[in-house]
């Protein structure tokens, strides 16, 4: 038996791959690539909804959102680290999204002008981002199936309060269920495109799926969302800004409209709403820290000297 | 009661403005572990200030709640100290204001344990130990900035010199401390200043930094004298609430 | 009525926003002579923007002023161009923004001087003579930046690179202004690109600058497709009237 | 006769001293300094009310406002170009202010928390230094005077701007009246020490009226202003913050409780609530716009380059 043959038997039998397993250098690469986006998503995630806290309409509410925004920041340290059980640094991974030649989920290229859009991302990006995280707490990949246990426990926390909020606004005054509504329309679609290409067109689908790094396929996740997502929205008394979606008896599924895969493409390149800002923002808050850095490893290094001279 | 309601919103309002300031730093601090640290203080603080304004609206009466207090006055009802309404400016500034600030309520808090209004005592028991997680912080990069390299030496001074003569105004008298000191309610607040300034200068020492000399500064405050920074800060925080006035978030 | 209530918004809510942008500057700008400049603009802009949220507040008959369109709506009712939203940075980005939308109120006023509306023609004659001294200003500038030291040639490139992708949507179909053009209220949006992109072209040689790449972007802020900018800026120039509802100033 | 004898009999006749003219080296060091903090206080003073332009509550105050604060940047120009006729660059000048060797008018560091201090700045404010600035209409050296005719039209027109705004608040809202309020018992006082200290510990007066550059003492124009003022006042229906002041029957004016000249030293020493964010303020936009001024002076350069190649 080869390596190679080993590898894919664990993985067939369902046992952990872990850091000082032998593996193939393809599935290292994948799982870097996708760990990275991930932690990418929830760095640059915190940008969109962080936006409010300054403004959240509430104390409680400014407090919940912190908290959540913080969560969001403690994801992205576990990726990165189960992302460096692979041999590259955080360090790196980093310099790879300033560089943009990382990329992270375009969901977070979208404005968020009204305080409705907090609510629309905790119900629908967040609960679209569970729908595709809750088969990885069973991936292959052990550092990275328990972060994802974690994260994903947390992740279901805010899409609740997410949906809370909406339906505080919901049941609210006209100009609250205007504001709802809006993000709904908003947010609807670039949520259905977070599940990714068609299966017809999706090109790694299936080699992740043979390694358990994927169990599902992108149509299959999205329907299951929109299924789930589809009866919360009539439930607040909102519109699903499409057409041509209905309830279809003998799948026991809602058909949607078709996607405008022209805007995801466009988005993925960089041309989306707000994809220059985020990088934008990080880049400027990573250049602006860099004297702060440094003069932590500065005084880490006088300080390790004076131990060694005092030894 | 009016003074229990002026005392509550003095502490109230001073750790509510510096939660706020906090928070603009959220998804834009120097790494991931000082964005997570400081997203944790703006909590605690905003925790502070949502049980003393809960308090004081109990108090006053009027059916003010939290959100009433914190949404709904102008600049001028404000009674925070002015050191927690200064920008961020750099994390040099912003750490330096922290410092200042943290080694304060470590004192106050201290102090208030014994205050005579079992509230204030219990409010100040909880907000001490989170404090002192502020202080070893704040404290901590107080002294890594000041002895790390020349540019951070220099940026942390500036934001030193630039806020030392709002910190007169933590101890001097003439507003609802003074005579919440008075009634048993709170310790008077230039009992304050000898452990402070100990604490503070031993730290600036470790940091290699220089005390500013003390300059005569009147403008407090906690006397509804603000800079110009508070309405601005104010004018953000408070659009929400003033736009859709009575509306349930 | 109700075409021309939009379109006179678009055009109104535009100047207004760059206006505001503009005031951001006074007391702020490199040097006095640029202060006193580019205050004159705001000014200019503003009247502009009363002219037409004034017509605009008649038109609609329901006794809304222009400060109640300018002030009491939310951002989603905004119809201006994304590009005037977008922040200052610095005098670089400021400069190409204002450029970019010169060069284009000049096609506009231009044409808009021939609307079957006596009241869009006769703001458009004003405002094309305001436009000509605003454009003289601002291609100087960016001629100046240029081809002036290595630091400002970076600077203008970078302003242009990031601001470049807001233009398309001066020109792109989709909103007040494709049907006023088909009432014959105002020019065909697409109908003003090519004299504006010759006299781009032409300035961005003579300073020395790239002309960026077009770009598919389809936000659009007069289809009510705001950047996260407008919001903010909004809550700061509605504060007032907002915190003080139906007061007179 | 001497020169400095024949130039005080040019004073003393009222004639005016132009630039070319002989001048005392004090004369001219008095003018530059006085003209020069004049200039200054014009382009600080920019500050405070600026401070409102992005929030003014209408759209009429917002252009008013913006005309205003550019009219004093006018000012500062012309104050600029006549301290120039006295051979010092207007460069010079500005780094004196930055360096924080110059002065400017210590009612700048006070700080305009509210809208209602726009107006109160123009009543107050404006109001105290059109009393200092008409009699520098008649001052004895030439551009200096003819500066102070433009600038004191302005200014009138700014007073009576300032004056509407208060009246407008103080017939307006509960809220509105209480801001006027406000505004009038925090400017009240330091309006009064905008005229300097009292003439007893006044040091510049007396050659200053000698030459003709000052032609009343501080504590007549403090008069003065204090006697237009409080029947104003009295017509808004605001009260004056003062609880020592009546009217004399005796005198025909009004007598004024004691001036807190310890604070008026502290805002001069640099201990006034705003004096650090002002200087900073200016710093800042002179250094970043320092490269904006090197490109314009490059750029000419080049041009003047290449009109010589051409030639």
């Amino acid at each position: 038996v080869t390596l190679e043959q080993r590898f894919q038997s664990k993985v067939d039998a369902d046992e952990r791959i872990e850091p000082k397993d032998w593996m193939p250098d393809a599935y290292r690469q994948t799982l870097i690539r996708q760990i990275s986006q991930h932690a990418h998503s929830e760095i640059v995630g915190m940008l969109p909804e962080g936006n409010w806290i300054t403004r959240a309409p509430s104390l409680r509410r400014k407090a919940v959102l912190i908290a959540k925004v913080q969560d969001e920041g403690g994801h992205g340290m576990y990726l990165y680290s189960a992302a460096e059980t692979l041999g590259i640094s955080r360090d790196e991974l980093i310099e790879q999204l300033l560089a943009g030649t990382a990329k992270y989920s375009s969901i977070f290229n979208y404005p968020t002008p009204t305080w409705a859009d907090v609510g629309a991302i905790g119900w629908l990006v967040d609960g679209a981002a569970i729908m595709n995280q809750i088969p990885i707490c069973r991936c292959s990949y052990g550092p990275y199936a328990r972060a994802m246990v974690r994260i994903c426990k947390e992740e279901s926390f805010h899409q609740r309060q997410g949906f809370e909020i909406m339906m505080t606004l919901a049941r609210g005054t006209a100009e609250q269920k205007r504001m709802a509504q809006d993000a709904l329309n908003r947010w609807w679609w670039p949520s259905l495109m977070m599940f990714g290409p068609n299966d017809a067109t999706s090109k790694h689908t299936a080699q992740s799926m043979r390694w358990k790094i994927k169990r599902f396929t992108n149509d299959e996740l999205r329907q299951k969302f929109i299924d789930i997502t589809v009866p919360q929205a009539e439930y607040l008394g909102l519109k699903v800004p499409d057409p041509d979606l209905r309830w279809d008896e003998q799948t026991q599924h809602y058909i949607h409209g078709p996607i405008d895969w022209k805007e995801f493409e466009d988005v993925l390149k960089g041309n989306g709403p707000c994809n220059r800002e985020r990088l934008e923002t990080r880049r400027r808050a990573h250049d602006e820290g860099r004297w702060v850095r440094e003069a932590a490893l500065a005084y880490a290094e006088k300080q390790r000297a004076r131990d060694t001279q005092a030894a | 009661a009016e003074l229990r309601f002026r005392y509550a919103t003095y502490l109230g309002d001073t750790s509510l403005i510096l939660a706020q300031r906090l928070g603009e730093w959220v998804g834009h601090a120097p790494a991931l572990e000082e964005d997570l640290a400081l997203a944790n203080i703006a909590l605690d603080l905003l925790g502070q200030a949502r049980y003393l304004l809960s308090y004081a609206g109990e108090i006053e009466g009027k059916g003010r709640s939290e959100d009433d207090l914190a949404f709904l006055r102008d600049p001028s009802d404000f009674s925070n100290l002015a050191l927690v309404e200064q920008p961020n400016v750099d994390f040099g500034h912003t750490i330096v204001r922290q410092f200042l600030l943290d080694a304060w309520q470590l004192e106050l808090f201290e102090k208030l344990q014994a205050s005579s209004e079992p509230r204030f005592a219990e409010l100040a028991a909880k907000a001490l130990k989170e404090t002192r997680y502020h202080y070893r912080f704040s404290a901590g990069w107080v002294v890594r900035l000041g002895d790390g390299t020349e540019e951070s030496h220099n940026r942390v001074q500036a934001g030193l010199d630039a806020l030392w003569r709002f910190t007169s105004e933590m101890f001097a008298p003439g507003a609802a401390d003074e005579e919440a000191a008075a009634a048993g309610l709170g310790p008077d607040p230039a009992s304050l200043r000898a452990a402070w300034l100990a604490n503070v200068e031993q730290v600036l020492q470790t940091a290699t930094l220089k005390r500013p000399a003390d300059v005569p500064f009147r403008w407090f405050g906690k006397r509804h004298q603000h800079t110009d920074h508070l309405s601005h800060l104010l004018a953000e925080m408070q659009f929400m609430q003033r736009t859709y006035p009575g509306a349930q978030w």
